[in-house]
């Protein structure tokens, strides 16, 4: 087994990264015609309409991954409230767009989450809670849990701390609907552009692979 | 042929681990037939993070950062254990100051409420009760506003130290504790109409998951479980840790066994612990230290010994088996949780004959925390 | 009155209309039931055009799973049962542009749709292979049969009471007063329909088919992107279908629109309320709960309409 | 606890002992003669509980430790029963004819230590890791940061633990405005 990162690593969407190409900041007519603000064509002008109803409703899959998912708790009820902005919890991964990794991933988690990842239909996200994801935090020898979520899967929203409270989740889905609205949150895109570099890192790690290539 | 006949009869379904109704991570494989399940065998690990193995790994001081993420729901039980043990093999314990074993008993009495006001909410709501479960962890979030101002941290606290605990009670403390008390009594009454007082609830939860008398002890079975049976066990009376010999309370019980009774059991603990939260700040003693004289963390070591302290979590019975080989890092450390029994051998010979609605209130009802099952 | 006053051309124009609004309203009740749920729980919750965005956002979803086309046509069969439902009730009594195609003996007909709807999803999920639809089929058809016995007694009631099996002659029968309203003059028939209301309406105590901590969620399970709006909308269009129809049979019909909406609103709260404060039943104690009063109440019903 | 002690010894030859608290006991005996002990403790000592089941790897020694605690739900007492089995091929008398539980327990050691437990059922079935094909785990002999290193790749940890200077390389001076 090869255990070097095969492929230098593609851009990620998540912040840790930050490498995507984005627009310039101070565009306007005195930097030359070409950037010349101009007006949406049909194609994104309904892109923009069409993400617009897409970051203002987020549906979560129910799938409490690790601890975090305990903040999640108070963040769906009386206290902090998330449906208030748009957030609902979906139970089956058909019909959610946002899969919430709550923590560490132990590599009998990792397939599973893959698999339910896989299936949840475009355009989808992912958020990831806690230092655990990022780096391995507290469990970065542990042999069982994985270092680097975005290996394995296109993270574009990471919210650190352990565990992360309530109010870092309200600001960390802002942050994505903020990505959205902006059409920068395409790690789904992503995974299906490099899904051999993706494939090829789960296989690494998942030592009995008996997943489909797809799940479709 | 005749078993392919019966077994061809049978769906077979995976109850988690992407499930709303699972309490966790984890997984129940079950096979199906018409309504009923047939059997089930429990499948863990997918939040296997070898704490044992890691914490072999850390010195005694490191271990504390790990040891509470092992029940997230209620951590400084885990918290106290190690510290606990490792003060007994190092003959620290005698050196505790009285008033840092007020601050634990307060601390775990603490967490036992906030967990057993999310336990008792997870019962309405698996059976579909919406606004139960919002209240009561709205509840919850008061107590763990006071864990914020007491630890510095809303679910993971690391307060309980060798030795004492890591800070004293911030001015004002027991005023602001008696105000949230006193809100989550003031809305006690109204969850017992919506739960307990509700004639769909009686129904489906008397008389459906019972477990028999004969195997409380034969397996193990500890805190409401066992107490919902009518069989007054609680370490907190039996082996009276920090300061619950001291403490007025009786051992709650009921009877039936069955998903009401446990829940009935929780009901009455919540309003014992806030009895005893109440006690514990009233005689609290004002002065005197919270930390005993600790030597050097970094170079601190321990005799060789081994031994087993157990705690009255919101579950059951914590225990710790602990041994110490002399060194500056544990030999082993074995983490009982009574979600072993519960939610592995329990549950499996439970779930046949169960309807396949009654899974999850099952479930909550044993109080099954994956993370202490495969740690 | 004859249903035939428009000619073809503006019928279906306002045929058109008083089904687009009827799935507007539908989604705004939805949003509204998220919202009342929310502050039951003591949330401030979504906001109320909030199915609105739901339902925008499930139509810009992509998907390229396939599951045979008797599954893609279920959403499709639920939402025509609704919309054939809805179009064969009468919305606003007297007026000709939403009396749609009341005819004489409808009431049969309603009735053949409220069933249809739900075959046709239950056939197309089933086709999606999940076990959870399956167990949810197996469900919700229980149920079905339970709650439609004590409905068709109360609507056998009323119907040999007024001595018509046509929607538009039991409204009319109902005109002059409150005191004419079935729900007045056959109460054990209302009692009947009312209590049978719960159950068809799939909230708690009655959602066994969707229950989300045990068959997470039923036959919808395997559905999303459009197939999902179909259903949505559906949904929203058969929820108000539903309560026209109990307008229509209990309180009065309605001579204004205002006077539909407000009472179509009505007769939506009244599962919601019952619902907001009770788990869910099992299905053998759903069932056992429509055979027992609900039934008891439609044959006294009966027996008072044939007696008396 | 001293009588029952006594009566161990005086039944079951030699043995170890050990009163850790005066409801806690320990109790060392050589392997063939523990699951014997176990039988008796439950059937005729009201010991009928099975609290937990565990081993210790002493590879200093090369030796497994297993230990079972037994508890008396009537006296509360609790009787660490511990024994010594050989590393190499390590296996033990099983008791899940005794406790049903006990199957579990000696699933996972079987998995997390590699002592088998002939004649318990689950024996080999993985309990907690899937694919699993390093040696057992939870061994002393596993060192898990090397197959952390190995195995899962990880984020570049920065090379000072200071944090101001490693700000201070990467966003240059300008990374602290706050000074």
């Amino acid at each position: 087994m090869d255990d070097k990162i095969v492929k230098p690593e593609p851009p990620l969407g998540g912040p840790p990264q930050g490498s995507r190409p984005h627009a310039p900041v101070g565009d306007g007519c005195f930097l030359g015609e070409e950037m010349k603000p101009q007006a949406p064509s049909y194609k994104e002008a309904l892109a923009r309409i069409k993400n617009w109803f897409r970051a203002n409703s987020l549906w979560v899959m129910a799938y409490g991954t690790g601890c975090g998912a305990i903040e999640l708790r108070p963040l769906a009820t009386a206290r902090f409230d998330m449906e208030r902005l748009g957030i609902a919890m979906r139970p089956t991964p058909r019909q959610s767009n946002v899969l919430i990794v709550s923590g560490y991933l132990a590599v009998k988690s990792l397939k599973r989450v893959i698999r339910s990842y896989e299936q949840m239909p475009s355009p989808k996200w992912i958020v990831a809670l806690g230092s655990c994801t990022i780096n391995g935090g507290m469990y970065w020898d542990s042999y069982n849990t994985i270092n680097r979520l975005d290996l394995y899967l296109p993270v574009d929203v990471y919210i650190n701390g352990c565990m992360p409270r309530p109010e870092a989740l309200v600001a960390g889905f802002q942050e994505l609907m903020r990505r959205i609205k902006k059409g920068e949150a395409d790690g789904w895109r992503h995974y299906m552009e490099n899904l051999d570099w993706y494939k090829e890192n789960q296989k690494k790690i998942i030592t009995d692979w008996d997943l489909p290539e797809y799940n479709w | 042929m005749t078993e392919t006949r019966e077994r061809s009869k049978e769906v077979q379904i995976w109850f988690g681990p992407q499930h709303p109704g699972i309490t966790g991570n984890m997984s129940v494989q079950t096979w199906l037939d018409g309504d009923t399940l047939t059997r089930g065998i429990t499948h863990v690990g997918y939040l296997h993070r070898a704490f044992e193995k890691l914490m072999e790994r850390r010195l005694y001081i490191q271990s504390f950062p790990i040891v509470c993420r092992i029940c997230v729901p209620e951590p400084d039980t885990n918290e106290w254990l190690l510290a606990s043990a490792l003060e007994e093999l190092s003959g620290l314990d005698r050196e505790v100051p009285e008033k840092a074993r007020w601050i634990r008993t307060l601390v775990l009495e603490m967490s036992r409420l906030g967990a057993m006001l999310m336990v008792l909410g997870g019962h309405a709501g698996s059976m579909g009760l919406g606004p139960a479960p919002q209240w009561m962890i709205a509840l919850r979030d008061l107590v763990l506003d006071r864990f914020e101002e007491l630890t510095g941290g809303r679910v993971y606290h690391m307060y309980i130290v060798y030795g004492g605990v890591r800070r004293d009670l911030p001015e004002g403390f027991a005023e602001r504790m008696e105000q949230t008390l006193k809100t989550i009594e003031s809305k006690l009454p109204l969850i017992d109409d919506v739960i307990f007082g509700s004639a769909v609830f009686r129904k489906r939860a008397m008389g459906v998951g019972v477990v028999p008398r004969e195997w409380a002890f034969e397996m193990g079975i500890s805190g409401p479980v066992i107490r919902a049976m009518g069989i007054p066990k609680d370490v907190r009376k039996d082996e009276p840790y920090e300061k619950y010999a001291e403490l007025d309370f009786d051992v709650v019980t009921e009877e039936g066994s069955d998903i009401f009774a446990r829940a009935m059991v929780r009901r009455r603990e919540i309003q014992q612990s806030i009895d005893l939260i109440r006690q514990i700040l009233a005689r609290m003693p004002k002065e005197g230290p919270y930390c005993a004289e600790l030597p050097n963390m970094l170079e601190w070591t321990i005799p060789v010994g081994q031994t087993y302290v157990r705690a009255e979590s919101s579950r059951g019975e914590m225990g710790y088996y602990v041994v110490t080989d002399g060194s500056k890092k544990l030999r082993r450390v074995h983490v009982r949780g009574p979600s072993y029994v519960h939610g592995v051998s329990l549950l499996e010979r439970l779930i046949p004959g169960t309807n396949i609605a009654d899974l999850a209130p099952l479930m909550v009802s044993l109080q099954v925390c994956p993370p202490e099952i495969e740690r | 009155m004859s249903p035939s006053e428009l000619s073809l051309l503006p019928k279906l124009f306002w045929v058109v209309v008083s089904v687009v609004g009827a799935i507007a309203y539908g989604l705004v009740i939805g949003g509204i039931i998220r919202k009342v749920m929310a502050r039951i729980q003591g949330r401030i919750g979504p906001p109320v055009y909030q199915p609105y965005l739901d339902l925008f956002k499930v139509i810009f979803q992509r998907t390229a799973t396939w599951h045979g086309y008797m599954f893609y046509l279920g959403p499709v069969f639920r939402a025509a049962g609704a919309i054939g439902l809805f179009l064969l009730i009468p919305v606003v009594f007297g007026d000709p542009r939403f009396d749609n195609f009341s005819f004489n003996g409808d009431l049969l007909m309603v009735m053949y749709f409220m069933f249809f709807g739900c075959l046709g999803m239950a056939l197309g999920a089933a086709e999606g292979g999940h076990p959870h639809s399956v167990v949810a089929i197996t469900r919700g058809l229980s149920q079905m049969t339970a709650y439609e016995l004590p409905f068709s007694l109360a609507v056998v009631a009323i119907a040999a009471q007024t001595g018509s099996f046509s929607v538009h002659q039991i409204v009319a029968a109902q005109q002059g007063g409150v005191g004419h309203w079935f729900l007045f003059t056959n109460p054990l028939a209302a009692v009947a329909a009312f209590l049978a209301f719960l159950g068809m309406n799939m909230y708690s105590p009655f959602d066994i088919v969707l229950a989300p901590q045990e068959i997470p969620i039923g036959p919808p399970t395997e559905y999303n992107s459009a197939f999902m709006s179909a259903m949505m909308s559906g949904r929203a269009i058969f929820g108000v279908a539903k309560c026209v129809l109990y307008m229509d049979l209990f309180l009065g019909g309605a001579t204004t629109i205002l006077a539909a909406i407000v009472k179509v609103f009505f007769i939506y709260f009244w599962s919601i309320f019952v619902g907001a404060v009770f788990p869910r039943f099992r299905t053998e104690q759903a069932v056992r709960f429509f055979l027992g009063w609900p039934t008891a109440a439609g044959v006294a019903a009966v027996l008072a309409v044939m007696l008396f | 606890m001293k009588e029952i002690l006594k009566e161990i010894e005086e039944r079951f030859g030699p043995i170890w002992e050990r009163v850790q608290r005066p409801k806690l006991a320990q109790v060392g005996i050589e392997p063939a003669k523990a699951v014997p002990l176990l039988t008796w403790l439950k059937e005729h000592r009201g010991y009928v509980t099975l609290v937990h089941l565990s081993a210790v790897d002493w590879i200093e020694q090369g030796e497994f430790q297993l230990t079972w605690l037994l508890g008396n739900p009537e006296t509360e007492e609790r009787l660490m029963i511990c024994s010594r089995i050989d590393r190499e091929n390590p296996a033990a008398e099983t008791v899940s004819g005794l406790w049903p539980q006990a199957v579990t327990y000696e699933q996972e050691i079987n998995e997390m230590f590699g002592v088998s437990f002939p004649g318990s059922p689950r024996q080999g079935v993985p309990f907690i890791l899937e694919g699993w094909k390093d040696i057992p785990p939870m061994r002393r002999d596993f060192d898990t940061v090397a197959f952390v290193e190995k195995h899962i790749p990880g984020r570049e940890g920065r090379k000072h633990i200071d944090t101001r200077t490693y700000i201070g390389e990467k966003f240059g001076e300008k990374g602290y405005l706050h000074d």
